[in-house]
């Protein structure tokens, strides 16, 4: 075992972040390549953590920060964080060597023509995704809520300036919106952090559940969940994730929705949910509510796109509300279950995210009106898309059936017995019809019927493109056969937490 | 307790009169540089001087954490309670050196800024007159010290303000500047008159001693509403802020981060320290908390629609020193390390912000944020400091910023306040909007209507360190946090110590 | 203490004056004359107090008077030297034109 | 644990693992060339074949293995944990091993009808996954397990059905014109929506039993029933709504009313398809499921009385029997033959679950009731897919799905003529038939509960009984009878329509000869009771209820078979005389028998339209919700959300700013106003606070 892993896990993307930028300024397009090898290297310290963990510990490093403002530096892997950190890892290693078809692609079109296009702009790019990617994981990894907080915003930073710079359409102005929504989410939350540290006096997330006795409790919580519902796009506070999940570089849109706003449902669990269940089932009803609107909404309004990418990202919205519906019960298999969908859904997404890039990048369009019929054209980019819709709509032996029954088991669980709520809960299970529905939709839209006129000439992607979704479809399924990877650290963890 | 320093022995301590020296000395040499053709040697002269200053402010720290606690009194004739005198506690060490590396930092910049403007041997003249002003304000002991190097203070930067009097801006903006400020100050001697009807002294132990925490008559919210209008104005704190969006930007680039950087602040350190002697702070804290809110509100909503990127800039001084008054008005010493801890972040973020406005004014001659976009492409080191200073601004982690308006906003949650932190946050993510919008214009893609260089490497090396400083301090703020806590502590559990430094001896 | 009444009317009077200068004269002169003005009101008071307050004349005071004389006197120099300036820019000393910089 | 439990038991094991496996392997079977995959598929079903086959010894001796546990699935903190395991008894032996040899010869017919389709490798990795899913199904021991294998035939059905997802004209399905035509990829997703929907009323109420039961496993779910039924009964209302919601699945699953309108667009799919999934074995699934869970809610009901549990039978059987007669009158009218064969089937699975509802009905009906279900499933699911396969025949040769297109075929058709209308009269109910047995022991069992409500539902299945005969002979009549059609007579022009080749009609003679064997053998149990196939099914679930522990009366009146067999053999005459009429003897003009009376004008127009339940759904769910979401998206996500926040937060600030920017007026005199007023309300507002005044 090397030293420090979670250390090296946390400050090796950032490290490497100058060496890759120098790389990829003489290398170009293959700074995905680079950006690849720290990446692959943070994954096996991470597999090396998961055997550790899969025994039942769980890995924690503190180092001192700041003690005059009572901070202490802590990085933490345990079953919850672990696999968070790995579907991060996981996703970012693939999305990065996606990234080498799909960006040249992207510049290319940017920069039509200009005969040459500076490498500069791949310099760039890889090096704010390595800290966008840093800024993730340290954000799942953090103990402290000051380094939480830190992590938080900085994942913003990067993947701002990665819509803003290499986006599509109103690119700047998505990515102002995009950073606002979410920032003031976030000093909401900070609001909320502050107060929490007044009452327990310390920073650190395991102080939290002494804010629970506390008269303010319920304001403090809400005050922390707000800034994670908007990360989550929850309804009412998503406006900006169709616009930013839409007119990111695709890449990116596949780090945004698997990874990125899952993390605010982590940290809600993480951060309330937990140390605080007391106080967050006080709100069981209102959220579960909000969840099932979320989820009707998001895929309601997956059903009228017609941009593929504001398609997916609606759908990001809805599943946000299956993860939230799971947390509103306040059971462990509920919460287990939220926290097992946004590694289903993240791989799931990851691979719908990708298709659409390959879409753009081979068929030239985002909108699914002028597609149809691909899949005679494209078989493989056609499969993955399926395992993509199978992993979210939950069938099985995709991960997301797994971690779907487990949510609802969870939503029962809570609700029982009373009749009124059981038949909530199974009007909110019905409800996910909806979600087979406007998938299946989209691929039927996208892959099937008549092939139009114009695309007959659309060829499948490179492999560079395909193979990196192949290996996500086939995480998806084997966690979908073997989910005992996952639930086996996940739920006594959850259960012992909240008691 | 009270000893006399070697470094403070002679009648003035050792930064004031190394900086009194090169000041006055700035103009001989400048002659000289005239005659003999060293034209550089002025540059070079104020460089080390305020280099020395840092030096002098570094020792004289570390004689102060000698032994905790510690005041060192250094009079001028005759004994405090009637003669000026100097006061250097950790409070003022750490307001005088805020000023001595801020202005270090920008006498090194303008090496290559100024480098086209004549009258220079006046220009650094001013500037080693205005850091001595404000370090004379921080390490001043009463009332009347303080007044007298306020105004010289003001004096010199009235006349930076005006420097390029070639220009109507500077001259319209200039004297507003005056008009307003020495206003202040007519109110700044009134409340000294007041004080002094009260107390008979203007000594801020005695007064201290014989006004703080007497039950708060007229004559006494009187003195409390004339001095926040005496400080308010040079700090400016809305409504007395009008002059500072005009003043600001039509200075000289390292003028504007000086003024921005650490005069407004010397303003709040000096309203500060005074209302904090002079009164409990249940008496003026709702009145600061609802000043604060104002002052932050009004200051970013300006500021959103901004197209001078340096007017932009100074309407978010103002929202700063909105956030400040935060911690002034919880009176708590973590409120108050709060403050200070944010005027040292803030000197360095809005110093580095007008460094980068400079440098980009000083390569293309434009300020407005809309024809400048895709300048950040042609000034990439530029972009990247400036990118940080903003962010600092904006409250974003990893950067000092951050770190000292979490405590502001922690400390308003702490003294029961958090509507306040509530609208500090706020406040906050509004304030990004417009720090946003700046980086977004520049980070574009250029439209072709303008070419621009990287700025000369001097400058952009001093960019580049106050960025690091930045992010340092961002990631581990423990030092600063250190100092600032040990000057806060000085003014709130040291305040006894303080009193009993100058009285009883 | 009653003594001091009709110093401090005069000073507050003066202060009222030099403030309504300040806010209602458009010529720039009568503007610094306005802002000597409200320092000698401050000034007035200073000698007033250092009259009545020990019942011998605090020289305190009374230096701090002249003190503040010596930087009204530069403030006000600096002044004029500006409104020589911007009397070459704006071709006139009335204030209310010097409304380029606004918003 | 692990490998030697799949080597002590391999049969079950193997059964679904095999097709699976040959599922994920088909693309790369495909490699190695069109014959290698094709030839691979057979046998990997005929693997599967042999692995069930091995199960039947078991199944003689009576000393089946019953739950076999292979590792620990999910492991709960505070439950039982979920572990993989599979239920090998009676029910699923029988079923299992009629899913698998179904299978294997639809597998074979394909080979014969599918040749030269360039997607071959897609339709085997569906097939064959279809097996596998539909075994595992079939042979786990728990909820979770059932699900992913309900979900898998669910998918593989979806795949199938949208096979032709290129959506050229001539897949397209319905009509003609103005009835819509639906394009294949449409059909797929509706069938997959449609049964979603139930899917999840099972699952949840999956989860409601799960909170109370603490486990997914069907043998302690029996077990412990007494406990978790009455927890449930606890709250009133709370388990009639768990009866249906647990019913919600096989509802959709076997396409019974409410949910049976997936069923006949599933037909867009190739022929052996509807075979196999829509006909003999998928849309069994629901009937298996009701079978496996009925002996819960009879011991709730019988055993402990607990009142609610009834719903669940009374349930089943109405909705059985009106789904029985609701979809036999569609297929009266129906002109596609796939489609009419579609609606018989909806209408015969109504039938087992008409059956398995009375097994609720009365105390001495469970076993009765149990095995006509399963004994209707398995003889339905021999001449269905019989008769699906020569319906593919039939369509292959004409190359059109429409009965008007066809007629007279027997002159060239003559196997697939014979082979059809043994199926079709099996499907009838004519003796000695297998689909007489099974259907008489289906209306036998009514009699066996006794209630008031099973003799008005036997009314009602003997009336659909006159209809099926009338429809069977309808649709052998305008196939293979009378003049043919303008459309035949083109084709034989263009080119000789001719009969199937063996590889296709060789295993439809094998479906058919065991029709004919277990009609015999039912022919026989007349007087050797013993060898009767319906008496065989009875023993064997006998002994499954007895392991289970299920306290059967112990004496029950047997009713006489002489009632049901007349009341049969009525209905028989009377939907024979009528179809004899209209199609066989062409004696009546359809057309304008309908056209004669406005009555029956509505009735065949009510009838075409499918009880108007289609476009109704189609109005509500598809129209209804599209516009539902296009009136969210314009008024609300737009004009709310887009506008309001995305546009209107920042112009607030704009307006704010605009306002607020007055204040910078510029001039000096004002900034002096404002100190001065400052001065003033700073000194106000201080002696407000701190005076009181």
């Amino acid at each position: 075992m090397m030293p420090n892993p979670l250390m090296q896990v946390l400050l090796i993307p950032l490290l490497s972040t100058p060496l890759i930028y120098l790389y990829a300024r003489r290398a170009g397009k293959y700074g995905g390549y680079a950006a690849a090898i720290p990446l692959t290297y943070t994954l096996l310290l991470l597999l090396a953590l998961l055997n550790e963990v899969l025994k039942g510990a769980s890995h924690l490093e503190s180092y001192t920060w700041a003690p005059g403002a009572a901070l202490t530096f802590g990085l933490l892997a345990d079953g919850l964080s672990i696999w968070m950190l790995l579907t991060i890892n996981l996703l970012s290693l693939l999305v990065s060597i996606y990234s080498v078809r799909y960006m040249e692609h992207r510049f290319e079109e940017e920069h039509e023509g200009h005969e040459h296009f500076s490498k500069s702009d791949y310099a760039n790019y890889y090096a704010l995704y390595m800290l966008y990617v840093a800024g993730m994981m340290g954000t799942v990894m953090a103990t402290n809520l000051i380094e939480f907080y830190l992590f938080y915003e900085l994942m913003l930073i990067p993947s701002w300036l990665l819509i803003n710079n290499y986006g599509y359409g109103e690119r700047e102005r998505i990515g102002m919106m995009y950073f606002l929504w979410t920032h003031v989410g976030a000093v909401i939350l900070l609001v909320g952090l502050l107060s929490a540290y007044w009452v327990t006096g310390s920073f650190e997330i395991s102080a939290l559940p002494a804010v629970a006795s506390s008269p303010n409790a319920p304001l403090i919580a809400v005050a922390i969940l707000i800034g994670f519902f908007t990360k989550m796009a929850v309804f009412g506070l998503h406006i900006w994730l169709p616009y930013a999940h839409a007119e990111a570089p695709t890449p990116i849109s596949a780090l945004l929705s698997p990874a990125m706003i899952g993390i605010g449902a982590y940290a809600a669990t993480r951060l309330v949910l937990l140390p605080m269940s007391t106080i967050f089932s006080h709100f069981s009803l209102i959220f579960s509510l909000w969840a099932l609107v979320t989820m009707v909404y998001g895929g309601l309004m997956a059903l009228a796109q017609d941009d593929v990418k504001r398609f997916l990202a609606y759908s990001s919205i809805s599943q946000m509300g299956y993860i939230f519906l799971g947390m509103a019960s306040v059971s462990t298999l509920g919460v287990s279950g939220a926290m097992f969908h946004y590694v289903s859904h993240g791989l799931g997404k990851c691979i719908l995210f990708c298709v659409a890039g390959i879409l753009i990048t081979q068929v030239g369009t985002r909108s699914m009106k002028h597609m149809g019929g691909l899949a005679d054209r494209m078989p493989l980019t056609a499969t993955l898309a399926l395992i993509g819709v199978f992993s979210i709509a939950g069938v099985p032996p995709t991960a997301g059936f797994m971690s779907k029954w487990l949510i609802f088991s969870g939503v029962f669980d809570s609700s029982l017995p009373s009749l009124d709520a059981a038949v909530f809960a199974a009007v909110s299970i019905i409800m996910t019809v909806l979600t087979v529905g406007y998938t299946l939709w989209m691929i039927r839209r996208v892959f099937f019927g008549p092939l139009p006129e114009g695309l007959r000439e659309v060829r499948e992607a490179p492999p560079v493109m395909t193979a990196p979704l192949i290996i996500l479809a086939a995480i998806s399924l084997i966690l979908g056969v073997y989910p005992r990877l996952i639930t086996d650290s996940l739920l006594p963890l959850i259960g012992s937490l909240l008691g | 307790m009270v000893m006399i320093s070697p470094l403070s022995a002679s009648f003035l301590p050792l930064p004031l009169a190394v900086l009194l020296l090169g000041g006055g000395t700035l103009p001989l040499i400048g002659l000289l540089a005239e005659k003999t053709g060293l034209r550089r040697l002025r540059e070079l002269w104020a460089i080390a001087f305020s280099a020395l200053n840092l030096i002098s402010i570094y020792l004289l720290y570390q004689e102060l954490r000698a032994s905790p606690g510690r005041v060192i009194v250094s009079s001028l004739l005759g004994s405090p309670p009637l003669a000026g005198c100097f006061e250097i506690d950790t409070l003022g060490v750490y307001m005088a050196g805020c000023v001595a590396l801020l202005g270090f930092l920008a006498v090194v910049y303008s090496y290559h800024y100024m480098e086209e403007e004549s009258r220079l041997t006046e220009f650094y003249t001013l500037v080693l007159l205005m850091m001595a002003g404000m370090t004379g304000v921080a390490l001043a002991g009463d009332f009347f010290t303080l007044f007298v190097f306020w105004e010289m203070m003001g004096i010199s930067s009235y006349v930076l303000v005006a420097f390029l009097k070639y220009r109507w801006g500077p001259i319209e903006a200039g004297f507003k500047y005056l008009i307003m400020s020495a206003t202040g100050s007519a109110f700044l001697l009134l409340s000294m008159s007041l004080i002094y009807g009260m107390s008979g002294t203007l000594n801020f132990a005695y007064l201290s001693a014989s006004l703080r925490g007497v039950e708060p008559s007229p004559w006494l919210l009187l003195l409390l509403a004339t001095l926040i209008v005496g400080f308010g104005v040079k700090s400016a704190i809305v409504p007395f802020h009008t002059w500072l969006p005009d003043a600001h930007p039509e200075a000289p680039g390292p003028i504007s981060a000086l003024l921005s950087g650490i005069v407004i602040e010397t303003g709040l350190y000096a309203l500060m320290r005074v209302t904090y002697l002079t009164f409990t702070p249940s008496v003026y804290r709702s009145v600061f908390a609802a000043l604060a809110v104002i002052t932050m509100t009004v200051a970013n909503i300006m500021a959103l629609l901004q197209n001078d990127l340096k007017r932009l800039l100074a309407y978010s001084s103002i929202s700063q020193i909105g956030y400040m008054l935060i911690g002034l008005s919880t009176g708590t010493a973590y409120g108050l390390m709060g403050s200070l801890l944010h005027i040292l972040n803030h000197s360095l973020m809005k110093g580095l912000a007008f460094l980068a406005a400079g440098n980009i004014t000083h390569q293309t001659g434009m300020r407005d944020i809309e024809k400048l976009r895709g300048v950040g492409r042609m000034m990439p080191y530029t972009m990247l400091s400036l990118s940080i200073s903003l962010l600092g601004l904006g409250g974003v982690p990893a950067t000092n910023g951050f770190i000292s308006k979490f405590i502001l906003f922690s400390s308003a949650i702490g003294a029961g306040m958090p509507i306040l932190a509530v609208a500090g946050v706020l406040n906050s993510a509004l304030s990004m909007a417009y720090y946003l919008r700046v980086m977004k214009n520049f980070i574009s893609t250029p439209e072709g209507e303008f070419e621009a260089e990287e700025a000369p490497a001097l400058m952009v090396a001093v960019n580049l360190l106050m960025a690091l400083l930045i992010l340092l301090l961002g990631l581990w703020p423990q030092p600063a946090i250190r100092y600032a806590d040990a000057a806060s502590r000085m003014l709130v559990e040291g305040l006894g110590r303080y009193i009993q430094a100058v009285v009883g001896r | 203490m009653n003594a001091l009444i009709p110093y401090l009317v005069s000073v507050f009077l003066l202060l009222l004056i030099g403030l309504g200068c300040l806010m209602m004269k458009r010529d720039m002169i009568r503007m610094l004359i306005g802002l000597e003005i409200l320092f000698n009101a401050a000034n007035l008071n200073f000698v007033a107090l250092s009259l009545s307050r020990a019942g011998f004349v605090d020289p305190l005071g009374q230096s701090i008077v002249m003190m503040a004389i010596v930087l009204d006197g530069c403030v006000i120099a600096v002044g004029l030297a500006m409104v020589l300036n911007a009397y070459k820019h704006y071709g006139t000393l009335d204030v209310r034109k010097l409304r380029r910089l606004r918003w | 644990m692990g490998l030697e439990v799949i080597s002590t038991y391999p049969g079950p094991w193997l059964a679904w693992m095999i097709p699976m496996a040959g599922a994920l392997l088909m693309p790369l079977l495909a490699k190695a060339g069109d014959r290698v995959r094709d030839l691979a598929a057979v046998l990997f079903a005929f693997a599967a074949v042999l692995s069930t086959f091995s199960m039947i010894p078991w199944l003689i001796s009576g000393e089946y293995p019953g739950d076999i546990k292979l590792l620990t699935w999910i492991a709960f903190p505070d439950k039982p944990p979920l572990e993989v395991g599979l239920l090998v008894d009676p029910l699923s032996i029988i079923i299992a091993n009629v899913v698998s040899f179904i299978a294997f010869l639809i597998v074979v017919y394909s080979v014969g009808y599918m040749h030269g389709d360039p997607c071959l490798t897609r339709y085997w990795f569906f097939f064959l996954f279809f097996i596998g899913s539909m075994l595992l199904l079939v042979l786990s021991d728990n909820f979770i397990m059932l699900l992913v294998g309900w979900e898998g035939v669910g998918m593989c059905s979806w795949g199938l059905i949208g096979f032709y997802y290129r959506d050229e004209k001539e897949n397209w399905l319905g009509g003609p014109p103005p009835t819509p035509m639906y394009p294949p990829s449409h059909c797929g997703m509706k069938a997959f929506v449609v049964t979603g929907f139930g899917d999840v009323l099972l699952l949840a109420a999956i989860f409601i039993i799960y909170h109370y039961a603490g486990t997914f496993n069907f043998l302690e779910l029996i077990e412990a029933a007494p406990h978790w039924l009455s927890a449930i009964a606890a709250t009133p209302g709370l388990l009639s709504l768990t009866a249906l919601l647990l019913l919600g699945g096989p509802i959709g699953k076997s396409a019974q009313f409410p949910l049976h309108e997936w069923l006949p667009e599933a037909m867009a799919g190739p022929t052996p398809v509807s075979a196999l999934i829509h006909a003999a074995t998928m849309v069994k699934a629901g009937v298996y499921l009701v079978a496996r869970l009925s002996p819960i809610f009879y011991i709730g009901y019988w055993v402990h009385g607990i009142a609610e549990a009834i719903t669940f039978f009374t349930a089943i059987a109405v909705i059985g029997a009106f789904t029985a007669f609701l979809a036999a009158s569609q297929a009266m009218v129906a002109l596609e033959l796939k489609k009419a064969l579609a609606y018989s089937t909806i209408s015969q699975i109504g039938y087992m679950m008409l059956a398995l509802g009375v097994a609720g009905l009365g105390e001495g009906a469970l076993l009765p009731g149990l095995t006509s279900g399963v004994f209707h499933l398995l003889s339905h699911a021999l001449f269905k897919a019989a008769l699906f396969l020569c319906a593919g025949c039939a369509i292959h040769a004409v190359e059109s799905i429409y009965m008007f297109d066809m007629g007279g075929l027997r002159r060239w058709m003559p196997i697939t003529h014979i082979l059809m209308l043994i199926a079709a009269l099996s499907l009838s109910g004519v003796p000695p038939l297998s689909g007489f047995w099974s259907k008489d022991a289906v209306f036998l069992s009514c009699l066996y509960a006794g209630s008031p409500l099973a003799y008005a539902l036997l009314i009602v299945a003997a009336i659909t009984a006159a209809m099926t005969f009338f429809y069977s002979l309808r649709f052998i009549s305008l196939t293979f009878y009378g003049e043919p059609s303008h459309h035949v007579e083109e084709l034989e022009r263009e080119h000789h329509i001719h009969e199937a080749g063996p590889i296709m009609w060789v295993p439809i003679a094998i479906l058919d000869a065991l029709v004919i064997v277990i009609g015999l053998l039912g022919l026989i149990g007349l007087v050797a009771p013993s060898l009767s196939p319906e008496h065989i099914i009875e023993g064997k679930l006998h002994l499954m209820l007895h392991e289970m522990e299920i306290p059967l009366p112990s004496h029950v009146a047997a009713p006489s078979p002489i009632g049901t067999i007349s009341l049969s053999a009525a209905m028989l005459l009377l939907g024979g005389v009528a179809g004899y009429l209209f199609y066989l003897a062409r004696r009546i003009d359809p057309k304008e028998f309908v056209e004669s009376s406005p009555i029956l004008r509505g009735i065949y127009s009510f009838l075409w339209n499918r009880w108007y339940i289609n476009p109704l759904y189609y109005a509500i769910f598809v129209d209804g919700l599209l516009a539902f979401k296009d009136a969210i998206f314009k008024f609300f996500e737009s004009a709310v959300v887009d506008r309001g926040l995305n546009e209107g937060v920042p112009a607030v600030f704009t307006g704010l700013y605009h306002r607020v920017k007055r204040l910078q007026t510029g001039v000096l005199s004002y900034n002096m106003l404002y100190i001065a007023l400052a001065y003033i309300a700073l000194l106000l507002t201080l002696l407000y606070l701190m005076g009181g005044v």
